[in-house]
Formats: C-alpha cells, structure tokens, sequence
C-alpha cells in the first residue's frame, strides 16, 4: 500500500519533469533569432577576408583592418606604467599560449612596465567582475586589459572601470564602446567561411560530410558554425549528421566511429574547433580508412599530422598573437599614441597546403597554435615548450 | 549525580568555530592587502568588493546548509543556477514589465525541480547524491538543446538588484543578509527548524516523534533548489544575461557543499548552521582575493584551493575518534 | 476509526479501572501467525510485566499497541473505546507513551529540544524557549532528575540520557506507558532509581507495561505478570502468586538454576596476566591476576570503570601507566588488532554498533576476526571460503537458522550474539574479554553462552566477563572483581551474594540496605 | 490453524525465487541495450565491432570497478578524473615522444598514482576527513599539479609505444579476429580486481568496513589501513584508466574531466550502495558496460547529443531507485 503510494509519487514526479521540459523545448522552438543581423555580420566577415591589412606585413600583431583610430592623448602618462589585466581563464592551450605571448611582450617593454597584475577568473563571470572591481578600487592600475569572458556579463564593470582608467578589451569584447579600443579579430564567421568553403570545394559530388561541433550556445562556435552551415547549405549540401563532442578526444572518436560504422564512409569532416581534428584522423586510421578532408586550426598537432600524411586539410585561425596586440595598444595608449579603434581589426590566416611549411613547426609541441606571432620574442621556443 | 558530573563536562563551544574562521580570514586579508601594499583593497570599496564574492555561492550555499542539515546532499544546485539564469533572462527579455514574470518563472522552476528532488529522496529512497546529481544531469541537458531557442536579456532597471547601492550598501550585499538572516531565524527560532535538525540527527527519532520526516527531507530541498534559483536571478541580474555554464563552470555545487561542511555542519546532518557556513563562505571569498592580491599562479592557486579545502575541515575532524569514510 | 481524543477520554480513568484492553488479538505476517489470540489488559496504576523469550511476540503486541502494525484480527480497547491506530503518532496522541530498547535521542541537541520534539511549545510558528525549558525541566523533575534541559544530549551518560528518554514519554501526559527492557543499559543503582520512577507513575495512576527478561526486576515491580511463549499466551498472574522459576519455566520450560552450569572442580592454571598499577583516564591502580581457566566476573555500575577495564585490557583504551605483563613477558596490547593477533578477544556491550555487520552473511560476520588476522600488508592472502570451518563453529554455537548466507541483521538477538561468539571461538583466543554477553537475549540463548564460556574455561581460556547483570555475575563467575571511580575495590569469592557485591559497588553498608531492599 | 514461527529460525529458505532475485539486473538491462545495439548497426553483430565497444568502454569499466573498493567502505573518490589527467600529461611530459622513455613514464603514472591513493587514504584514514571533502580537495590540488608542471599545455605527444595500449589492435586474431589491446589490459586488471575483491579477504574485510568500521576494528581488522589501500587500489585504477585513455585519444588538458562522476555513476547502476556496505565487481562492470552502451545506443539513434545527458541523468536515478526497491535499503 505504502509502496504503492511512493512509486506513483514517484512516478508522478517524474512525469512532472518530462512535462516541464516539454514545455520548455516547445515554448523555447517559438523564439526567432535574429536572422538578418546574422546575414549582415556574415557580409562583413566575408569582405574583410578579402580586405588589405594596414601596416607591416611581417608582423599581423601591428596590422588592423580598419583605418580607425582613437586620439589618446588624455591618457598619456609618464613611464613607468602600471598594467593590470582580468582574464577569463588559462584553461585551454590557446589561452596558455596567448598568455605567455602577452608576457613575453611585456619582457619586451621592460622600461616602460613597472609591473603587469594579473588576475585569473577561473572562467567564472562573477569572479571576473570582482577581480576588475578590486583593480578599479585597488588603485594600482594605470591601464586595464580584458579578456571577457561572457560579454554580456561583463559590461556594466567594464563600464564602471573606464570611467576611472583606459580600458582595453581582446578575444571577446563587452557591448560598449567605453573601452579605447577592443582588439579583435576578424570573427567567427570568417572561421566558419574558410572551412566551409574548401570542404565545398574539394569534396565529391553528393559526398558525405559530417559537422563535429564543440558545445551548443558558445558564441563563437555558434557563429563559425552558422557560417559554415550557410555555405553548406546554399552549396545544397546536408551533412549527415551534426555531434557535439565536447571537445574531447576519446568522445570525437567514438562519435566518429560510429558514424563510419553506420554509413561505412565518409568524405569530409568540418570542426568548429581544431583540438579535435586529430581525433578524428585517428579514428579513420583505427578504422582503416583513408583520410577524408579534415578541417582543422593552427594547433600544432594538426599541422604535423596534416603534412606528415597529406590529407586534404584547411586551418582556418584564431590568432594568438592578439594577446601581444591587446599589451602593445594599452602602452601606446599611456604614451598618448593614437591606436586603431574603437575596433582594432586584426587579419586572420587561413592556413592552406601551401603555406602550411610556415607555420608547421615540428619542434612546437602538440598544443602549441601556431599563429602566436611568438617566433621572434624572447624565450621562443623554450617558453612555449618547444626544443630549441 | 547528574550535577556533578555535567559540573565537570565541557560543552563544545560550536559557536567559536564561525567567528574563528571569519576572524582569521579577515586578519590574512588584511595582512595580505597592507604587506602588498594596497591598502585601498582595506577601504569601504574594497571591502564590498570582497562581500560581492559571496553573494551568490552565499546564497545557494544557505540552501545547501539545510539540505545538509537534513541529512541529504544537493548537486543539482549549479545546473539549476544556470536554467534559473536562463530561463529568467529570456522571460525578462530586457522588459521591464516582465522583471516579476521572470522572478517567478526562476522560483517556480526552483520549486519543481526542488520537489522532485525531494520525491525521489524521500519517497523512491534513492541516494541523495545521486538523486540530485541525476537531476542535474536532466536539468543540463535540457538546458543544453533548448538554450539555443532561449535568447533573452535583463532590463536595465532588474540589473539594479545585482549594482545598486542602499544606504552605500550593495543592494546584493543586503539580498545575501536578507537569505541569511531568514535561514538562520528559521533554523534557530522555528518549529520548522527545530524539527529538521531532528530529522537529521536521526530520522527514526523524529519519526518516533511524530515529524513527518519525509516532508521535512522535500522541504529543504525546495528551499535549497528555490535559493539556487534566487542566485541565478541574482548571477542573471549581475551578468546581465543567462548561459548554460554559469552554474557549472561557478562550480557551485562541490563548492556549496564544501563552504556548509567547512563551516562545521555535519556531512551527516543534524548538527550545524548557517553562520558557519557564511563563515565558510567568507573564506573562500577571502581565497580568491588574497590570491589576487599575492599574484599567485592561477595553477598553483589551484593546488591552494584544495589543500585549503581539506586542511579547513580536517582541523576540526582529525581529532575525533569516530570512523569516517 | 482512531479516535485522536484518547488523551482526554483515558483522563477519566480512575485507579483500578482498565485503561487498556486487548481482545483476542492475533497477527499474521503473510501466512505466519504470530499472535495466536492474545488477551492483554492493563489497569491504570499498575505495573503489567510483559515476558517471554525473544520471539515469544512481546514486540509484535507492542507494536500492535503503539500503532506501528495493524492487527489481523481481535480489538484493542482503550478505555472502553475502541481503537485501530495506523501510526505512531495517533498512539501517542491517544496517550500511550514507550520508551524503547534503544535511546532514540539527537545527540547534538540539547535535553529540552529532544524532550519536546515534536511538541516544540510555540506561538505563530516561533518556538517559545524558556516554555520549552520549563516543561523539560519539570518533566525532568518528575522523575526526580535534575539533569540541566540546556545540556546537549552528547554530554550525557547513557543512563541520563535514559532519563531524558523517559522525561520524553512523560512529558506528553501520556496514560500509559510501555519500557522494554528500560534496565538493559542501566547498572543497579540506575535500575533502582528507574524503579522509584516508576513507583512513582504508578501511583499517579498511569498504567505501565514493564517488558524484561531479568526476572529479578520483574518481581521487584511489577503487579501482575503475563507470559506469552510462541506467540500464544501462557497466562497472567498476580506477582505475589508467582515466583520466577514459575514464569520461567512458563517461559522456557526449565528453571532458572539449569541457565548456569556447574563450576568445574579444577584449580586454576597458571597466570595468564599480571597488571600492577595499570591505569589511564579512567582507570587507576588497577593490580590484578588472571588465571588461565577461571571466568572473572567485574561487577560494577555505569561510570565504574568496568568497561574502562575491560577496553584497556584489549588496548581499544590503552594503559598508560603500569605494568601489565603476559604470560610470554609482552606488555598489553596498544591496539584492538594486536589483541587479537595475540589471542585476545573481545566481544562488546554494543552488539549492533561495535559487533556486527548486519548486511553481511552470517558466515562473513563470523569469518571477520580470522580474516583480520590474515589481513596484512603483505601480498593480500586468499580468504577463507571454505564454509566448513565456520559452519561447524555455528553448530558448536547452536545456531539456527535455516541460511548461513542471510543478512545477519534479519536474526534475533540471541542468534546475532551467537554469530559474535562463533567468530572469537574461530580465533582460538586464550583470553576473553567479554562484556555483557547476555544483554538484551533470551533465556535459551543465555543458557548456551554461559555453557559455552564455562567449556572455553574449562578448555583452559581465561574469561574476564564485566557486567550489570548481578545474577550473571554470580551465577557464571569463579572470581568476582568490584569496581568503582575507575579502581578494584575487592574481589569476592566465587557465589557472593547480591547485596555484598553492592554494598562495595557503593561504598557504604548505609546505601546498599536501601538498594537491596 | 497455520504455522507459527520459529522463535529461532530465519524467516526465508531458500527458494528458486531467491535465487532469481540474486542476479544482478544490471546484466539483463546490459544484454537488452546491447540487443538494440546490435539491431540498429550491423557493425556490432561483428565480433570486430563488439572488441571495439570494449575497447572504448575499457577505461570507465576500470574506473568503476576500481572505485568500488572505495564505495564500499562507505566512501568516494571524486579525483581520479584529475588523476587521468595528471597521468596523461606526466607521461607526455616525461617522454616527450620519446619511445624509449615510456617504461619510466608508466613506472612514474603508477608512483603517481600510489601517491594519490596514498594521500586520500591518509587523509581520509588519519585525519578523518570525509572523503567526498578529500577528494573534492584532491579533484582540485591534482588537476592543478597537472597544469602547472605542464604550464597548462604538455610539451609534448604520448609516445607510440605507449598509446600502443589503448589504440593499437591485433588483428587476425582467430575467433574475433580483431582484439584490441585495450581488452587485454581490460580483461587482465579485472582479474586482479576481481581478484582482490572476492577471493581475497582485504577485498571480504571492505565490506564489513563499510557497514561497520567500528566492529571491524574490534575484530583485528587495521581498518585505516585498509581504507587507504581502497583509496590506493582506486586511484591505481584510474591511473591504467588514463594509460588506456590517453593512448586511445592522445594528449589533451581536459581528457578525463567528468570520469569521477561516470565511475561512481556506473557502479551505482551496478547496485553498488552508495556509504557502503554492498556492492560487487560483477554490479560495477556491468554497471560500466551498461553506461557505455546506453552512449553507444544513443549515438547510433540520433538522439540529440545534448540531451542524451538528461537521458544519462534519468538512467542513473531510476537504477538507484531499482536497487533501492529491491535491497530495501536506501541507495
């Protein structure tokens, strides 16, 4: 009797769980997104891959896709300076090897640097508005780099900070134009063009193509994914199936396997994220099958394995090297030089077979990204990891 | 008989535990912010600043306090923060009209995923851990594929709970008291509080007692879901928007827990409260500044923050005799 | 249909009248009865024992009577009205108070919380203190106890936290009270306060039902005895027309004399141990002999150092002065695990929270000790999985059951103790210390474990047996050790009398004529 | 009138009812996922396609049926995903590629590991700390010894001949014609484990720890001892775990996350009793095959990858729930 009441509270439980989600995805599917603001960032992206980069062509750090700049004269400031920095995390390679960029930088400037603070959030917003907050109140910064990380999130305490210092922001950006400039590159859609486009080139007619995706709702996965989605889609293609994988190694494989299990081949495999890439190269090994085309990034990994076993592959880039770029305009901002703003837009390589000798670099290690612009700072290629 | 020997016992002094932590704490973060030099961290803003650290673990972790209390565990809390984050943004969608809606849209999922928590503790006698810990689950994956079609903002004016000042006291700041100061008058002045701690200091007593103990386990496991869900108003109110990781990557559930466990109350339930749990909540805000402040690697602050953890609790817990597993 | 106003309807009960009256009442459990029409009546002041050996159906009628099982069949009367309770709490409400086995107290709160729990004195919700105070102390009063009701529960000994255990059942005016087994934690002077208490109640007109296995008790208090064997009722006697070997033999079918058997005629062997000065926190200028082949009986009240004793002897509590000397020269061991891999055993007060695993097999429960002697740090050796060993041991043991795979935790008490005495007896111990090894079961199991603590001595072991049960004490004992504040104060020969024993146990001829009488 | 009840005798016999009921329903759940499974993709009807679902599923199966010495005594370990961590990175760090290096690499993984094991057990043990604290603490120290001996990326890839346990696969192999290497090492830790838990009485005396330590220690058993070696014997699992893994998908920072919650997911689907007391290795691989072939299953239908967590989610509360229904004891 009693049992019997348990199960059906139990039960009814449950079936109150499943309502609520149900209602929830549905209500959820009514939400439009905003398409045309997609199509007109889309437009723009596209342009500016095609766009001619003002300033030295061996050094992409110092070069910007708009002319803009910002007068910073009310900021100049007597060396040395106080540099604090908030950032989101070191919790993947990209951003560990960004951060050693951005102190090899500041070794480069040791005369006008009297100290750099840092300031880690663990990838916790509300941990980065504190740290910025306690930098604002702590008094002891003459300039303040950002790395957001949600940008949403950390807009109001951006916003408190410029009105007490120069506020500069990389990677990520905030939704004000409070800060001197925002160093960015040319975004996600750019990415999700590059790969797209050469998947779209090169594979068969009426090939196979699966999308492995990292996370859902991650804004810059979610545009190099639009993007590509765009250009799989008006070049009629339908990729037999979209995963996410998380990222990770040994669930990118068995997704993989899987797949190559139930459709026996398959021709070309896009990924919004390139730390997977060789994942999935492996899987085909294991299966013993050729390479399709695999799209990847800079990371080192990739590149090896790419020109080791030839495979069709493209590497669209993130640049690392916007980490020295984001250190170089907050000095020039306190030495009241004008910067490129209120966007510094930095290009962004696309790797191909036949500048791929360029960045591949076997002596790199695994999880280096070779897009750094680090080969000429001090400590390469120790700093990074790689045999001298 | 009874008098001369209760004349010789010692009373443990439970309620020095909170005070010496947050004392200690305190001092290191002063010590730390003079030794380094930045003094303006000891000022009024600096100090909110520190406050402001607490306030959303504070608040999830008082809810914690009782679930724990009560003898059960809750670690679906962070994946709720984040739906409650979510959700509220998106029914807000920078209306201000839709502000209440959001409120008790964020409550009334807490309230849900509370209970059903609750029910199947209490009534399908599942582990707690892995009940919650289930839920969780559920609660990210929904949240995963549906979040996609949840695009929505605060309004300005809701952004005020989590910015703005009364009296030169951070709104937040007072929001936290106000969760404190209610846990702790329940559990320290009502029949409702008296009764949990009975039910977690052993259930077949309370049962004996006449509590029903299973509406006393659901219970707190609303209040611990409906403050997890306040904290994601508060966490959507501070960031402006919802997003799927904010709880998880907040490390809000393992932290809760270990804030609650750090502040004296019993894994086991039954003994414990709310003001060691601030207490315990205080210091881990003190961590993360004190690292700031000294410049300590992200890495080694790692190592730190778990060595911390354990020694904390191990400072009261090694010289008990029981057996602990 | 339960009638929730019970308290007020039994208020009008007057001395003599039956509070309480159970009509035929009869269990099943599936297909096996166990109640087999039971009558059962208890009158407002008195004291209604309740025997019978574990099993007999005493707990099934309690249970029955609180409201935590239906009946099968039959009416329970409570004041002339009939009642079907489904919960506990409509028992309690209709003002039938028990006091059980086992201390169900929150230790970390304080005397006057768990007193009041459930019936926190209150307005809108908000709990009202210093009423809670109030009433905790004067239910603490009423027992003649001045136990502080701030204390946390923690800081109390076990037979204060009887008490307050008690004060909780009085403290809800409760008409009718049932203790089962209250004096099993209890040393002599305890029991005897208990017994005032008790005294007490009755003649404030409350009805009692007194559930015991030790018959001196029994006779001390009660009024009217009924035995129940089987699940059947033996009959119900005015105390003052029994005697215990009649309610035994009711019980058992044997009488008390045959639970113990004869000493053996042989002297002792030699010195198995020499304790000079031992002492710790709780033990002082301990010097003491034991023989191989005697059992030492340690008699002594709660708080005496008895257990302290018999703790130190297996180094749970270790000596930290002395000199304590084995036969093979070592000193005492520092740690329950080098007791045992010296022979030493020792079988706990506390059989569910210090003996027994009780979701595990009888056979792992019993194999426990051999395989912690097998257990070291080196290559981890291959348990014993051969039952044979074992299950020869529960035959020595007279075990029972049908399954010696089944959770240990589904057996009766005495069969649980005879799973502990099976394990020791695996381990081929040459000293046993053994603490209450008959608290809380039947007489036939009691009879096999004194038979079989004798043929141990008798095979050469030396016992040392520490007790509150002074018949046990005498009965099984070839020396006796009295303890008090942590020191020995006298031994006695073997077949002492009861009230020598507690005239040292109190230090003064002046209390034990009060005890005793 | 009917039978009454023996004042001594146990309640139940024996019956064929009993013994029904003894078999681990993890097993039938297992047989019936792996029969849809089958149904759905031709691939694993092939005993190729069979070795390979072992081969991956090989590390959580080890996870959890070395996480089971711990659970039983009442405990939990929350650091061996850190650990695979930390292993995957030492051994890419120590070898720097270099295949030469990689006995002292799995000589150092398995130090490592036996020093984690160590600490928690100690912890645990001596400074009575519960352990779900312990090894919270631990799942953040180890992660972050990982990240700053590796400054947060290895220097370097995991060597052939060490990937060589989790990826490489013999083929030709008559019968099944393809075993993975990572079935043998499978196979092989189990046997010791299995080993170590049913037939040796370390592995008996957890059980008894778990339901109750204090009786245990007045036996003889060292029962502090013992829980360390639990912790050790767990975290030794998770270091062959991470060997597998790491040699399966290479080196990343991240590869391991989660896998503490997956083991103690798995075992618990097995009917281990979470704070101890009952549990066995066949319920903790079972419990790991079950989880991983609910994965598969999921992949294979399509079903939408986020919500196959939720499904994840609901699996493991309704097992805990079936086991609690059938022990009658709280799970």
């Amino acid at each position: 009797m009693k049992r019997k009441t348990a199960w059906r509270l139990g039960v009814s439980g449950a079936a109150l769980m499943v309502a609520t989600t149900l209602t929830a995805t549905a209500w959820a599917q009514t939400a439009t997104s905003d398409s045309t603001a997609m199509a007109k960032e889309f437009a723009y992206e596209k342009a500016l891959m095609s766009a001619k980069p003002i300033g030295p062509a061996d050094k992409p750090w110092l070069q910007s896709l708009s002319s803009a700049t910002v007068d910073t004269a009310k900021y100049k400031k007597a060396p040395p300076y106080r540099v604090c920095f908030s950032n989101a995390s070191v919790s993947n390679p990209w951003r560990v090897v960004g951060w050693k960029v951005m102190q090899a930088e500041a070794e480069l400037h040791k005369s006008e640097i009297a100290s750099l603070s840092y300031a880690d959030a663990q990838d916790k917003d509300d941990k980065q508005i504190s740290d910025i907050r306690a930098f604002v109140t702590g008094g002891k910064c003459d300039v303040l780099i950002v790395s957001p990380h949600t940008s949403d999130a950390l807009t109001p305490v951006v916003e408190e900070a410029c009105k007490v210092l120069p506020v500069i922001t990389f990677d990520r950006s905030v939704n004000t134009t409070c800060p001197v400039t925002a160093v960015r590159t040319i975004g996600g859609y750019a990415y999700g063009i590059a790969g797209a486009t050469y998947v779209v080139d090169h594979m068969p007619k009426g090939g196979k193509l699966l999308e492995l995706r990292t996370a859902p709702g991650i804004d810059v996965f979610e545009t190099r994914d639009d993007a590509a989605a765009k250009i799989f889609t008006d070049a009629g293609i339908k990729p037999i199936g979209v995963e996410y994988t998380g990222a990770d190694n040994a669930k990118t494989k068995a997704v993989v396997s899987d797949y190559l299990s139930r459709f026996g081949k398959i021709d070309a495999v896009w990924v919004d994220f390139g730390a997977m890439s060789v994942a999935v190269a492996e899987a085909f090994e294991d299966a013993g099958q050729d390479y399709p085309i695999i799209t990847g990034e800079d990371q080192e990994d990739y590149l090896q394995k790419w020109k080791q076993e030839g495979f069709k592959g493209i590497a669209p880039t993130y640049p690392a090297y916007q980490w020295r770029t984001a250190l170089i305009a907050a000095l020039d901002v306190l030495q009241g030089k004008p910067v490129y703003g209120p966007n510094w837009i930095l290009p962004q390589p696309i790797i191909t077979s036949a500048n791929l000798d360029q960045y591949v670099n076997a002596k790199m290690p695994p999880l280096h990204y070779a897009a750094c612009g680090c080969e000429g700072m001090p400590g390469y290629p120790e700093r990074w990891g790689g045999k001298p | 008989m009874s008098g001369i020997t209760l004349s010789t016992r010692r009373f443990r002094p439970q309620g020095l535990l909170p005070a010496a932590l947050i004392v200690g704490a305190a001092l290191t973060y002063a010590v730390v912010s003079l030794a380094t030099a930045q003094s303006a961290q000891l000022s009024w803003a600096g100090i909110a600043g520190l406050l402001q650290r607490m306030v959303a673990l504070g608040i999830t972790a008082c809810g914690q306090t009782l679930v724990l209390l009560v003898g059960s565990i809750d670690l679906s809390v962070a994946n709720l923060i984040s739906v409650s984050a979510v959700i509220a943004a998106h029914v807000m969608n920078g209306r201000p009209d839709a502000i209440a809606l959001g409120i008790a849209a964020a409550i009334a999922i807490g309230v849900i995923v509370g209970l059903a928590n609750g029910l199947i503790v209490s009534k399908l006698k599942v582990s707690p851990l892995i009940a919650t810990l289930g839920i969780g689950l559920v609660l990210q994956g929904v949240l995963s594929a549906a979040y996609d079609d949840l695009p929505g903002s605060v309004p300005a004016s809701f952004r005020v709970l989590a910015y703005g000042h009364v009296l030169g006291i951070p709104l937040a700041l007072l929001l936290l008291a106000a969760v404190v100061a209610l846990a702790g008058f329940v559990l320290s002045r009502t029949v409702i509080g008296f009764r949990l701690y009975g039910v977690g200091g052993d259930a077949r007593t309370a049962r004996l007692a006449g509590i029903r103990t299973d509406r006393f386990v659901i219970g707190a496991h609303i209040a611990a879901s409906v403050t997890a869900a306040v904290s994601g108003l508060y966490l959507a109110s501070w960031l402006g928007a919802g997003t799927p990781w904010v709880g998880r990557d907040g490390g809000y559930d393992l932290d809760s827990v270990a804030v609650v466990v750090i502040g004296g109350t019993l894994l086991s339930g039954g003994r414990g409260g709310v003001a060691g749990t601030i207490a315990g909540v205080f210091v881990f805000a003190t961590i993360d500044a004190v690292f700031n402040m000294l410049q300590i690697d992200p890495f080694l602050g790692q190592i730190l923050r778990g060595l911390i953890v354990i020694s904390s609790v191990a400072a009261y817990t090694f010289r008990g005799k029981a057996h602990v597993a | 249909m339960p009638n929730r106003n019970g308290t007020a309807a039994i208020g009008k009960a007057v001395d003599g009248t039956v509070l309480l009256s159970m009509q035929d009442v009869s269990k099943f459990f599936g297909s096996i009865q166990v109640l087999d029409t039971i009558s059962f009546d208890v009158r407002a002041g008195e004291v209604h024992a309740l025997c019978g050996e574990n099993g007999a159906g005493k707990s099934t009628l309690m249970k029955i009577l609180t409201g935590a099982f239906p009946v099968s069949s039959g009416r329970i009367l409570l004041n002339g009205q009939e009642m079907r309770f489904v919960h506990p709490v409509e028992a309690r409400a209709a003002g039938i108070g028990i006091i059980h086995q086992e201390l169900s107290l929150l230790p970390h709160r304080t005397v006057a919380e768990n007193i009041l729990l459930g019936r926190e004195p209150s307005r809108g919700g908000l709990v009202d203190r210093r009423r809670m105070v109030t009433e905790a102390r004067d239910a603490l009063a009423r027992l003649g106890s001045a136990i502080p009701p701030e204390a946390p529960v923690a800081s109390l000994s076990i037979a204060e936290q009887q008490v307050v255990e008690i004060a909780k059942a009085i403290a809800t005016h409760a008409r009718l009270l049932v203790f089962d087994e209250p004096t099993a934690p209890l040393d002599t002077v305890e029991s005897a306060k208990l017994f005032r208490v008790i005294a007490e109640l009755r003649s404030s007109g409350v009805g009692i039902v007194y559930i015991s296995h030790r018959m001196r008790e029994v006779f001390e208090i009660a009024d009217r005895i009924t035995v129940l064997k089987d699940g059947c009722g033996m009959g119900t006697f005015d105390a003052a027309d029994a005697t215990p070997d009649k309610v035994i033999r009711l019980m058992v079918g044997r009488p008390v004399s045959a639970l113990f058997p004869p000493r053996s005629a042989t002297t002792p062997g030699e010195a198995l141990l020499t304790i000079l000065g031992g002492g710790n926190a709780a033990l002082h200028d301990i010097d003491l002999t034991l023989y191989a082949g005697q059992i030492l009986g340690v008699a002594g009240l709660e708080g005496s150092g008895k257990t302290a004793l018999a703790r130190a002897l297996v180094g749970d509590q270790r000596f930290t002065t002395g000199q304590i000397t084995f036969r093979d020269g070592r000193p005492a061991p520092r740690s329950p695990r080098e007791a045992v891999q010296r022979g030493i055993a020792y079988l706990s007060d506390d059989r569910k929270a210090e003996g027994l695993g009780l979701r595990q097999s009888l056979r792992d429960n019993a194999s426990l000790a051999l395989r912690a002697l097998a257990a070291g740090l080196a290559l981890p050796s291959i348990a014993n999985r051969n039952p044979g060993r074992i299950d020869a041991l529960f035959r020595d043991v007279e075990m029972r059951a049908a399954d010696f795979g089944v959770a240990v935790g589904r057996l009766s008490g005495g069969n649980q103790q005879k799973v502990v005495f099976a394990r020791w007896l695996a381990t081929a111990p040459h000293l046993w210390v053994v603490a209450e090894p008959t608290r809380g079961i039947d007489v036939g199991a009691k009879a096999t474990i004194y038979a079989l603590l004798r043929r141990y001595a008798d095979a050469g072991g030396a016992v040392v047996m520490v007790s509150s049960d002074l018949t046990e004490i005498i009965g099984a004992s070839d020396r006796i050790l009295v303890m008090s504040g942590g020191r020995i104060l006298v031994e006695l020969p073997a077949g002492s009398a009861e009230s020598e024993i507690m005239a040292h146990a109190v230090h003064g001829p002046g209390q034990v004529a009060e005890l005793v009488a | 009138m009917t039978a009454k009840i023996l004042t001594h005798a146990v309640s139940r016999p024996p019956t064929p009812r009993v013994a029904w009921r003894r078999i681990n329903p993890t097993i039938v759940i297992f047989l019936v996922l792996l029969a849809a499974i089958c149904w759905i993709s031709p691939l694993y009807r092939t005993a190729p396609g069979l070795m390979s679902l072992l081969q991956r599923a090989s590390p959580v199966i080890i996870l959890s049926a070395g996480q089971t010495f711990v659970l039983v005594t009442g405990g939990f370990d929350l650091s061996v995903g850190s650990l695979i961590t930390l292993v995957v990175v030492a051994c890419a760090l120590i070898t720097g590629g270099d295949g030469s290096l990689t006995w002292i690499a799995l000589l150092a993984a398995y130090g490592i590991g036996l020093t984690v094991g160590l600490i928690n057990g100690a912890i645990v043990a001596w400074g009575k700390v519960p352990s779900i604290i312990t090894t919270l603490g631990m799942l953040l120290s180890v992660k972050g010894v990982a990240m700053l001996w590796s400054g947060g990326a290895p220097e370097g890839y995991l060597p052939v001949n060490l990937r060589y346990f989790g990826r490489y696969v013999w083929r030709h192999v008559p019968l099944i014609q393809r075993l993975p290497v990572a079935v043998v090492v499978l196979v092989g830790s189990l046997a010791v484990l299995v080993w170590l838990f049913h037939f040796t009485n370390f592995g008996r005396l957890l059980l008894m720890i778990g339901d109750n330590p204090r009786a245990a220690e007045l036996s003889g058993v060292p029962v502090r001892r013992q829980r360390m070696l639990a912790f050790v014997i767990s975290a030794l699992a998770a270091v062959t775990a991470g060997i597998l893994l790491g040699g399966f998908s290479g080196v990343s920072v991240d590869v391991g996350t989660g896998y503490e919650l997956e083991a103690t997911s798995a075992a618990v689907i097995g009917g281990v009793v979470l704070l101890g007391g009952e549990g066995s290795m066949t319920g903790a691989i079972f419990g790991g095959l079950t989880l991983y072939a609910l994965f598969t299953l999921l992949n294979l239908i399509g079903f939408p990858e986020p919500l196959r967590v939720a499904v994840q989610g609901l699996i493991l509360v309704a097992a805990a729930a079936l086991t609690a229904r059938r022990s009658g004891t709280r799970q």
